[in-house]
């Protein structure tokens, strides 16, 4: 019924070299002549419809540019920067533990993962290691908060297409994890949980009990809005085959994290490169087969599971010992550049810190999930409807403060 | 004067059909406060009943569990600002919530609430509903273009297509229903609502439950057309929040937009009636052909009584359980006020049904056959009420061309088929 | 059975109601060719439609008056509405009102005027005012047993009527072929 | 490979590593064609990032750096090139279409230019917005006072 492009073109002589890939996928701005001369408004049946900063479905303040017929999207244009409060230039003014708050407020419904990333980055660049059991702490937090930020995902994403009670489902449960993190480090969202070369503070006396307590009650909540979602009608009708996009053209387009996998890529941070002992615990990849808007849906709430599964493996064996490294107080690492990423909830967040041996980073640069995720939007909603294009911007799980850092 | 006031409590005739306008212009203004009352009711019930879907507690702060709220919302909608766009057509703009109402509210001459409960008996009842609800459609069309702005003329146009198009299922899932309605010894049937239920109870059946499948499958076909008519949950696409701003009544606001509202929910409460009255036997109470002869009778008509002194219990409960706080000390006296008020009722009711079984012809025994009447339609209206709550609570929203889809490719076919198939069965069978 | 539409008691047709609607459907009229802007002349025109239903209720034809609301007032008038909506009328409002040849309504409506006037004068003897005899069947059946025919026999008008709904069939595939641009 | 590199390019690339990640650092003529070597012959088929950092003392000015990643060898690699200041690179989007918003961004904060991009426009900044803020010699204080006039009627940011 939609001509859809297929995302998959083949060159004539079927070779998919490199000249392929670009006219694949059209250039994705310069399309849009925006700028259409003298057509007057209403009578070309071509609309550019604006779904400006403060739209609802827009998570936060993204503008997107649509250009309609009637109600098919011809192509769409991004205008990004909005919420952009210059993270790096700040950081080339700060030493390497004062830029540890700023890093929360980038991504920040993944606080917790945020803070992970940075503190490994430079402690890979001091080449110093976190002792077990900092590290054992920082795996349950950190699986907690995607556990979080995929709850938050869910809330969201079914209120943009129309149902209404799963959000309030997912803020009850993801609320009995805020309470861990303020028991634990003092702050639900922005926790700023971790410092560079462990963990600042030991566990709370309750803290085992309370992640056991959670463990128990999370499952059949899990299972509670796969009744509500999974195997609704409506709900299929408005995900199944929307947003299409091979794995190719993510690969291409340097999408990762759920999205990445939800088109077929079995491929995952934790596994691939593992950081922080994750070698130590068995968990598996969802992964998804034609990465539409139902096999994303799918890929997360499997996830939410193996995070659970990780979560009880460390809590059971969280070893004794120091929680903090022999880190110098004022941290000089020597002259020199590394590259550190992790896997966040959105996809793979990576810190490419330079060095000039004072005591602030020379550069600091942050390669953010959401920011690179978006650019496939157009790709996914080109032909689609208007409804659809909420649904697309639902699916990528993006936070604007990470998108304009 | 009181000679024509008295004579018409004799006869069992509606009172419009009996010529008798005076009684015709009480029952109307009855029966348009009734539905006002309901329509407060409803708002209370919805927000309360979708709340504690979602785990939440709802409106509580207005009055004792939030039951001052609708009064609450009536009033500042009316003290509210009324806003016409400037260059918005201002006469358009006035009317056309008044068309909405008007047609939401004309329907319920013709609704049977009783064999002579009825405001009239016309003798082309369906027929004159069906061209009623269509004119709903000119108050939403009109509102969307009078407010002279993008999104609402989208949201117009988007919500008619959809009405007119499921208008055309509803259609066919009614002219079955009216078929069954031949199928009794006379051999004609009858277009009038209150013929329609007194064909149930000499048939002895309700039409959901006649030639089997069929009767269901007009049910259910009636029963989405439905909810896409009213435009209310898994079709309310005109006030898609995600995409069109609020559909065709963005730009209204205050009394303007109440009187949107109660045109909505009147239409809900219209279209259910005509569900009930066409499918579940109007006034009829269940299993009539299993459970007739006085003892049953006597039972089925303890039931309003019973039901309301269910409530005043549970009111009491919810005032004892109430904080001893000083603070809810006039919340507490106010539900206890309410749970005795109820009490009272129910007491009443239990009364008229005890006078009214001893003789048969006391104007006891005419009022306990009024309220049963009215009582059983009135419970399974709200039956159907509550399903639109809990659609509303459960399903996201259609995109706009599945719902096109659904309604032309799927229901039209299945009506079409039932219609034939009823036509088929109800020649062969006697 | 319900008993017939009513026992004879007072007739539906009250002076009161019948010169309300009438004045209605006359008022109405007129503002449907006077109104400027278009959208008024039809929510006029649908006023003149629904009064005109009224007056069908008095003349016990309820099944007209029905098919007169939903056909009339909720069908094609949502299509006119439609139409005025989608053809942007800023073009249409500036143009002259009354065109040049005006001399000739003139004079046809007088000649309207003069019949009426002779028939309401003269037409004493022609509808001798004899007492309305109800008919046996309710409306519906009535109109039922012409097109259908009682039980078993064919009607008179059945044939013409199946040729009615033909021709509909043509027109609707007419407007979809007409609209076929890219389906 | 390293080997294999060197001996084809011999001065304009040599192979570093540090803290186990190795780099290359290659001239700037290079550029396209090494990048799309490595794509297609050595699998790198992830640009993970493309930044760049500011050097205002040396002779060429800017560093700027593609981090390459292999799915099928999962293995990691840097790329980095220098270039003086007002020098222009060519795109590398024909090889990465991912690179589209990031050499934007360079662009926006850096003023690099990117030969052969599709739509080289400010990406965080407004359009109208003068000066790159990542430079080190822009003051972290500064704003473009004008524009904040003109735009937002204030008369400055601070």
């Amino acid at each position: 019924m939609i001509d859809r492009q297929t995302s998959d073109r083949k060159t004539p002589d079927g070779k998919t070299s490199d000249s392929a890939l670009p006219n694949a996928i059209p250039s994705l701005t310069s399309n849009l002549d925006l700028e259409a001369p003298d057509k007057p408004y209403l009578d070309s049946n071509e609309l550019i419809l604006n779904m400006g900063p403060q739209h609802p479905a827009t998570h936060g303040v993204l503008r997107v540019i649509l250009k309609l017929d009637g109600e098919k999207v011809l192509g769409t244009e991004c205008v990004i920067g909005y919420l952009h409060r210059g993270v790096e230039k700040i950081a080339e003014n700060r030493t390497y533990t004062m830029f540890n708050p700023y890093v929360d407020r980038m991504d920040y419904c993944a606080a917790v993962s945020n803070g992970l990333g940075y503190c490994e980055a430079v402690e890979k660049l001091l080449n110093v290691e976190a002792p077990p059991r900092a590290q054992y702490i920082r795996v349950i937090l950190t699986e907690l908060q995607r556990l979080a930020s995929h709850q938050l995902w869910l809330g969201t994403h079914a209120l943009d297409i129309g149902a209404m009670t799963p959000l309030f489902y997912t803020f009850r449960d993801r609320e009995e994890i805020l309470k861990i993190f303020e028991k634990y480090c003092g702050a639900r969202l922005t926790t700023h949980a971790f410092r560079i070369g462990g963990c600042q503070y030991e566990i709370y006396p309750g803290f085992e009990k309370d992640v056991k307590n959670f463990l128990a009650f999370a499952p059949p909540k899990i299972d509670e809005y796969e009744t509500l979602l999974t195997s609704n009608r409506i709900w299929l009708e408005r995900t199944k085959n929307v947003g299409v996009i091979s794995g190719k053209d993510c690969i291409a387009l340097g999408v990762t994290g759920p999205v990445l996998r939800a088109s077929g890529v079995k491929w995952d941070i934790r596994k691939a490169i593992p950081y922080a002992n994750y070698s130590k615990f068995d968990f598996e990849i969802p992964v998804g087969t034609n990465g539409d808007t139902y096999d994303r849906y799918l890929v997360r709430m499997a996830e939410m599971r193996q995070s659970l599964r990780i979560v009880e493996q460390a809590v059971n064996g969280i070893p004794e010992g120091p929680i903090m490294a022999k880190v110098p107080k004022l941290i000089k690492p020597p002259v020199g550049e590394i590259y550190h990423s992790i896997e966040a909830p959105k996809g793979e967040l990576g810190y490419f810190i330079v060095s000039d041996g004072s005591t602030q980073p020379y550069r600091l640069r942050v390669r953010p999930p959401s920011f690179v995720n978006l650019q496939a939007l157009d790709l996914m909603v080109r032909g689609a409807l208007v409804a659809d294009v909420v649904a697309v911007i639902g699916t990528f799980d993006i936070v604007l403060g990470e998108v304009d850092r | 004067m009181l000679q024509e006031f008295m004579s018409y409590l004799g006869s069992n005739l509606p009172p419009g059909s009996a010529g008798n306008q005076l009684w015709a212009l009480i029952y109307v203004f009855v029966i348009f406060a009734g539905v006002a009352v309901i329509v407060l009711c409803m708002n209370w019930i919805e927000r309360k009943a979708l709340a504690h879907f979602q785990i939440r507690l709802g409106p509580m702060r207005v009055g004792p569990h939030g039951l001052l709220q609708p009064f609450a919302d009536a009033l500042k909608l009316m003290l509210k600002e009324d806003i016409i766009p400037d260059e918005a057509d201002a006469v358009v703009f006035w009317v056309a919530p008044v068309i909405g109402l008007l047609a939401a509210f004309t329907v319920y001459i013709v609704i049977p609430f009783g064999p002579s409960q009825a405001v009239t008996d016309m003798n082309i009842g369906i027929l004159f509903m069906l061209g009623v609800s269509s004119l709903g459609v000119l108050g939403i069309v009109t509102a969307g273009w009078a407010s002279n702005s993008h999104y609402p003329l989208i949201g117009a146009l988007r919500s008619s297509a959809q009405m007119v198009s499921y208008e055309v299922a509803m259609g066919m899932a009614i002219l079955s229903a009216i078929m069954m309605t031949s199928m009794n010894a006379a051999g004609t049937g009858t277009l009038s609502m209150i013929g329609i239920v007194e064909a149930q109870q000499q048939q002895g059946i309700w039409f959901l439950f006649k030639f089997f499948p069929l009767g269901f499958i007009a049910f259910v076909i009636f029963a989405i057309a439905m909810v896409a008519e009213t435009n209310r949950s898994p079709f309310d696409l005109a006030e898609a929040e995600s995409e069109l701003t609020a559909g065709f009544h963005t730009e209204y606001s205050g009394l303007r937009w109440s009187l949107f509202m109660l045109a909505e929910y009147a239409a809900m409460i219209a279209v259910s009636s005509i569900a009930v009255t066409l499918w579940l036997g109007g006034w009829m109470h269940p299993f009539p052909n299993l459970l007739h002869g006085p003892a049953w009778e006597f039972i089925f008509s303890l039931f309003p009584g019973l039901t309301f002194g269910a409530l005043a219990a549970i009111t009491f409960i919810g005032a004892a359980r109430m904080p001893s706080h000083s603070f809810f000390r006039i919340q507490r006296a106010g539900l206890a006020v309410f749970a005795a008020l109820i009490g009272l009722v129910a007491l009443l009711l239990l009364v008229i049904a005890v006078a009214g079984r001893a003789n048969d012809t006391s104007i006891a025994a005419r009022f306990r056959e009024g309220i049963d009447y009215v009582y059983w339609f009135m419970l399974k209206v709200a039956v159907f009420m509550y399903l639109f709550i809990w659609y509303r609570a459960t399903w996201p929203r259609y995109r706009f061309d599945q719902l096109m889809k659904v309604g032309w490719k799927v229901m039209l076919p299945i009506s079409l088929g039932v219609l034939i198939l009823t036509a088929i069965v109800g020649v062969l069978l006697p | 059975m319900n008993p017939l539409l009513n026992t004879g008691a007072a007739p539906v047709a009250t002076p009161f109601f019948f010169y309300l609607l009438a004045g209605a459907a006359i008022l109405s009229g007129l503002l449907v060719i006077t109104r400027r802007n278009a959208v008024h002349s039809a929510l006029a025109l649908i006023v003149t439609l629904l009064s005109v239903s009224g007056l069908y209720l008095m003349l016990y034809a309820p099944f007209v008056a029905g098919v007169q609301i939903i056909v009339y007032a909720g069908g094609i008038m949502v299509l006119f509405l439609f139409v005025i909506m989608l053809v942007n009328i800023e073009r249409v409002s500036k143009e002259r009102q009354f065109n040049r040849i005006w001399p000739v309504g003139l004079a046809a409506s007088c000649a309207l005027l003069a019949v009426f006037l002779a028939a309401f004068t003269k037409g004493k003897d022609l509808f001798h005012d004899r007492p309305i005899t109800l008919p046996e069947s309710t409306n519906t059946q009535q109109i039922a047993g012409y097109l259908y025919g009682e039980a078993g026999r064919i009607g008179q008008y059945t044939f013409a009527f199946e040729i009615a709904s033909l021709l509909l069939l043509v027109a609707i595939l007419g407007a979809v072929i007409m609209t076929k641009k890219k389906i | 490979m390293v080997e294999k590199y060197k001996r084809q390019y011999g001065s304009g690339l040599d192979a570093q590593t540090y803290l186990g990640q190795n780099y290359f650092t290659v001239d700037r003529s290079l550029i396209p064609d090494f990048l799309r070597l490595l794509r297609d012959e050595e699998q790198f088929d992830y640009c993970v990032d493309l930044t760049a950092a500011h050097y205002p003392k040396r002779e060429k000015q800017f560093d700027v750096f593609w981090i390459l990643y292999s799915f099928p060898r999962n293995e990691r690699i840097r790329v980095k090139t220098q270039i003086a200041d007002g020098e222009s690179l060519p795109s590398s989007f024909p090889i990465w279409p991912t690179t589209d918003w990031l050499e934007r961004e360079v662009f926006d904060m850096f003023g690099i230019k990117f030969t052969g991009h599709p739509d080289m426009k400010r990406i965080l900044l407004p359009d109208g917005w003068k000066g790159h803020p990542l430079r080190k010699d822009y003051d972290i204080l500064q704003q473009d006072k004008e524009w904040v006039q003109i735009n937002l009627g204030i008369e400055s940011g601070q």
